[in-house]
């Protein structure tokens, strides 16, 4: 389904990873693991699209998704370091112009089901700006929820997450592994999942 | 003196009365925003002692 | 001494208190407007240089002054809330912007309609007109800081003390428009002469002038009460007051 | 795709009118900085109906330049850009609406409001209609290749400067024909010309900018 | 405390000499507007020489104010302002270090580019030297003033627009004086009068801006 | 040496925390628990006297910090979520810096050996913005051994440190106590502190 093809990266002048292949098959769960500054951002930014590496190329359905970007976008969901929250919109108004990037429009009440499935049951009118760090991560767990996509692309997943949020990290992406999904992410905390997951090591010598 | 003279204001009619068209219309602007604005804020408040409330009787069930 | 006016500058008390307040300042700002009116527009004589224009008068002169002395207020409030942390101060200050910014706006456009029959044109590049599109400016920096820093106290402080500077930059302001117009006397500035008062005329002028200081006295409180209640909105008080509405 | 054109103008209306404040903020610039050339030079009648359209049209065009970073600035920032680059919809039409609603939050409200300014520099009437009909076609295209340059400099730390180096000289041709129509309409001659050349300049950033800006942002992301 | 004043300075001089086209900025934002108006104005010799000081004083003022924010913003977003704001140094010399660094960065590369743009509008001599002198004194307060609004402004998001309009009505008189200054000299008549005037500001400006931001800073941090 | 007094916080509409009362004694360690949004960095950022309370005060020594600012600043130091890096300057440079607000002169020499304990060794004259996120937050490290502060206050020391970084961390809080200094901080990863250490809890009640 998914696979990435002897990749290479360089920042400045360090090579962070090269001739990096793997593939994600439907119902896979695929840790990228690496120490600071190994190189998992840059890696799953390319993965995206958004970033070309310097030689390789990754492929969606045998197609390189540079020249596919739209079959590969509307099946695909990508969370970053970045919170993407607006603090002048409300939750659901934050969690609807999410979804329409992806040009999907869903009721208010199938909003409101996934915002009290992550937590923020009655945050709907709350906006943004009155949010901890851990309620707006959360805006991103009930966008994934919604996306629909096939494959997601998770980075950190768990920062500023506390306890009960992590449970609820793991059991979502059980719930979609289970439903056929895959899950490509990297984490620094432990995520326990009951399942197994395949990984990927970035950059073994670590310094300092 | 009288009425049509009055509003002619010796061929000022528009300066004069367009100056105390403004000023009313701001000094009106000026009576009515707080009044708004304090229904808003009264009602903003109403709302926040509801979710409390509901929250409350949520934690307590 | 000090505790006695924590006490009765608590915005609690403020509230209980400003209601009657407001009763009798809007009352009394209404009479005095209407009658100076009556006199300004129906016994002031015509005056024999302007001719009925003049009339403008009445709202300019007022509404110019009150442009001043509300900065002045909202200064020495803000001034008040810095040094002396006094919550009241600051909401007083924040009260008053709005309201002075529509006194400027109004001094601005009475003059500038009162400015084309006189000098030809709605507007001239002189020292008192520039000073005072100045102020509007600095109450809409006031307003525009106020409202685009989140947390209430660092907005209140940070508005403030723009304020205090913006006193000092007010003399500075009109005496250098001033002096740069003189220097360059020429076919430029319209003087205006004064217009010699009659009697007649100034008793209305000075009738107005009063109902527009009345007028903005209620209006302060009204305004003071809204953001009492809305920065104490988890305070009991105001949760108690709310739920007997 | 119509309607992912529509979803996103509207969400970028309601921003910008959420924080009020923001909205004013380029009129209010537009304003002070005409205000300042007056103080700055002898106000004679005549000298300031000379400067008058060039004033006019040099503010302008700074106060689209200054309110051009929160084009992308933000969304960059908080990573909603990247999620519209993910988006399925084709990048352009995006732009196209981020761009859209950046004019009528600065370019429009700076049409409405530049008569009254004419008028306080003692422009005849003439010359102040075809100062709204010049901004009207100059202040979208202004917006327009203001979003190339934006979308090359939002990811570099102070790019304010930076930005008005790249920008400025692709907004000469612009200030050129609008100030100058200004300027021959105010001496009572035809400018058929200079607008018809604004509407040709506005017909080719329409076609061309999008397609600019949507490379360059696939560029910046690539970081 | 001088040691903390030089120790900073430095720092600040460094981290710009560093970037190298940071440098350049202020200076080439300055040469682009002021030859904007050439371009927008029918440039008659004459015309030119009327609204020379007032475009080099505008333009200049405008420069500094969107220099401005490198003064704080990049220590705010890093969180060395906070170290700043914590040293045992009085905070007021720390800000002073400052806003000297910028004025070096900025005023000054301003003060010795203008005069070369001063010949290139037609001004005559003797107003070029008053450009000169006028811009000495008053750039070090356009830099003094900029500080409290930047240190004001520094934790608002889009903080670029609401800076000028809390800045530009601060530094209307300066502007005025600045211009006036010029403009007289033009005409051969003696200057001194706005020369003392902006004297007696930069030492009002310097004797009360920095505490005035340091009250600022210390109320931006509180939150 | 250092105590809080009914110290009362309030952001936005929410109580976060009121009549909140501790001490820190010499050699004292205390860690301020809470769940995300608890208040923590509030409450440190009131501690440092970067923020005002709503109520109560801060004393250093019996004086409050806030008229007493010279003197407490001598003899704390604070890291907060941020970075402090400039990434234009290279390491030495960046310390040096962070040691020129506190007034300190030291030797190149004494540096480098600070930098080599943090791992830093001969990164010197790497400029900050070619390091990783774990690397930058070193250059603190050094910058707090090298402080000579009694009190340390610390908002999430342990923020994108790998597992040496973590042990390294834990060490010099240590060292630091037995030398009779106190240490403030807050962390959402467990702390393996071989020592007593006292805990003040926020935020009781967490939502979602
Ligand atoms: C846009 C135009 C104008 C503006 C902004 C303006 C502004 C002001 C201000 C700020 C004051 C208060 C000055 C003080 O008390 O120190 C004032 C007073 C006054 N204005 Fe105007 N004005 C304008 C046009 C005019 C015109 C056209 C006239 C009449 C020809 C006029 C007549 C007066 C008079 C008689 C006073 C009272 C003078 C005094 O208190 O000694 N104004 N105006
Ligand atoms: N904008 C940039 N410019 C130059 N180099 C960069 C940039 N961002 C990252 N790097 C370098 O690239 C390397 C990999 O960075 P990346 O963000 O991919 O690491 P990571 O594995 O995600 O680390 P972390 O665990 O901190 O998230 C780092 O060593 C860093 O120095
Ligand atoms: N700038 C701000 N404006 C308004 N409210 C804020 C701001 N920063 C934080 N808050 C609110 O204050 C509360 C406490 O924030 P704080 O950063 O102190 O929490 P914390 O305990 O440090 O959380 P974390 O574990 O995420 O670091 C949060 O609920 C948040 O909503
Ligand atoms: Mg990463
Ligand atoms: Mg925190």
């Amino acid at each position: 389904m998914f696979e990435a093809k002897s990749l290479e990266c360089v920042r400045d002048d360090r090579l962070l990873f090269n001739d990096l292949s793997f593939a994600v098959a439907e119902s896979e769960v695929l840790q990228i693991e690496g120490a600071n500054g190994s190189g998992k951002t840059s890696l799953l930014r390319i993965l995206c699209g958004l970033r070309l590496p310097e030689a390789g190329q990754v492929l969606w359905q045998e197609e390189s998704i540079i020249s596919n970007r739209e079959d590969y976008y509307a099946s695909m969901v990508y969370i970053g370091h970045l919170p993407c929250v607006k603090g002048d919109l409300t939750v659901l108004e934050n969690v609807r112009s999410l979804l329409d990037t992806r040009s999907l429009s869903l009721s208010n009440e199938q909003i409101e089901v996934a915002l009290a499935k992550v937590g923020l049951a009655s945050y709907e009118d709350v906006p943004g700006k009155a949010l901890s760090s851990g309620q707006r991560r959360r805006i991103l767990l009930a966008f994934i929820e919604l996306s629909q996509a096939k494959l997601w692309i998770l980075d950190e997943p768990l920062t500023a997450l506390d306890v009960q949020g992590v449970t609820l990290m793991e059991s979502m992406i059980m719930e979609h592994k289970q439903a056929g999904g895959s899950v490509v992410f990297t984490t620094h905390h432990g995520m326990q999942l009951e399942c197994e997951m395949s990984s990927v090591q970035l950059g073994r010598r670590s310094r300092g | 003196m009288n009425w049509s003279e009055f509003f002619h204001m010796g061929g000022y009619a528009f300066f004069v009365w367009t100056s105390y068209a403004i000023t009313f219309a701001v000094m009106l602007a000026n009576i009515i925003l707080p009044i708004v604005q304090r229904k808003k804020v009264i009602a903003r408040i109403k709302r926040s002692i509801k979710r409390e409330q509901i929250e409350q009787n949520r934690e307590s069930t | 001494m000090w505790h006695w006016i924590q006490r009765f500058s608590s915005p609690k008390h403020f509230y209980g208190m400003s209601a009657p307040l407001i009763k009798w300042f809007s009352v009394s700002a209404l009479l005095l407007g209407v009658y100076g009116l009556y006199l300004g527009l129906f016994v002031a004589p015509t005056d024999y240089q302007q001719g009925e224009s003049y009339r403008i008068i009445f709202i300019h002169v007022p509404a110019a002054w009150m442009s001043m002395f509300v900065y002045m207020v909202m200064a020495v409030s803000s001034g008040i809330g810095i040094i002396w942390q006094i919550r009241l101060a600051d909401m007083v200050a924040a009260a008053s912007a709005p309201i002075g910014a529509s006194f400027a706006f109004v001094a601005l456009v009475t003059g500038s309609l009162w400015g084309k029959p006189m000098w030809g044109a709605y507007w001239v590049w002189d020292a008192r007109l520039t000073s005072e599109l100045i102020l509007l400016f600095l109450y809409l920096g006031y307003m525009a800081l106020q409202s685009a820093i989140e947390d209430q106290r660092s907005a209140d402080k940070a508005s403030g003390l723009l304020a205090i500077v913006g006193v000092v930059n007010i003399p500075i302001i009109h005496y250098s428009v001033e002096w740069w117009n003189t220097l360059h006397q020429g076919a430029t500035v319209t003087k205006f002469d004064k217009p010699s008062m009659h009697i007649d005329m100034l008793i209305p002028l000075l009738l107005m002038a009063v109902a527009f200081k009345l007028f903005y006295a209620a209006l302060v409180l009204v305004r003071t009460r809204n953001e009492a209640l809305y920065r104490d909105r988890n305070r009991r008080w105001v949760r108690e007051l709310v739920e007997r509405l | 795709m119509l309607k992912a054109y529509y979803h996103l103008l509207i969400r970028d209306l309601r921003l910008a009118l959420r924080s009020r404040h923001e909205l004013a903020n380029p009129l209010i610039f537009f304003v002070l900085v005409v205000t300042l050339f007056p103080l700055a030079v002898t106000p004679t009648p005549d000298a300031l109906q000379t400067m008058a359209p060039g004033v006019i049209w040099v503010s302008a065009l700074l106060a689209v330049l200054l309110s051009l970073d929160r084009l992308f600035k933000l969304d960059y920032e908080d990573g909603s850009l990247d999620q519209l680059m993910l988006s399925p919809n084709p990048l352009m039409i995006l732009v196209l609406a981020k761009v859209t609603a950046h004019w009528f939050l600065t370019g429009l409200p700076l049409v409405i409001i530049a008569p009254l300014l004419g008028i306080f520099m003692s422009l005849p009437a003439e010359a102040v209609i075809v100062l709204i009909y010049s901004l009207l076609l100059g202040t979208p295209v202004l917006s327009l290749v203001g979003a190339i340059g934006v979308s090359l400099t939002v990811a570099v730390n102070r790019g304010g400067v930076l930005l008005s180096l790249i920008i400025l000289p692709l907004y000469i041709p612009i200030l050129i024909f609008g100030a100058n129509a200004v300027d021959v309409a105010a001496d009572g001659l035809p400018v058929t010309g200079q607008l018809l050349f604004l509407g040709a300049v506005l017909a080719l950033a329409l076609s061309l900018a999008p397609l600019a800006t949507s490379v360059a942002l696939r560029i910046t992301a690539s970081r």
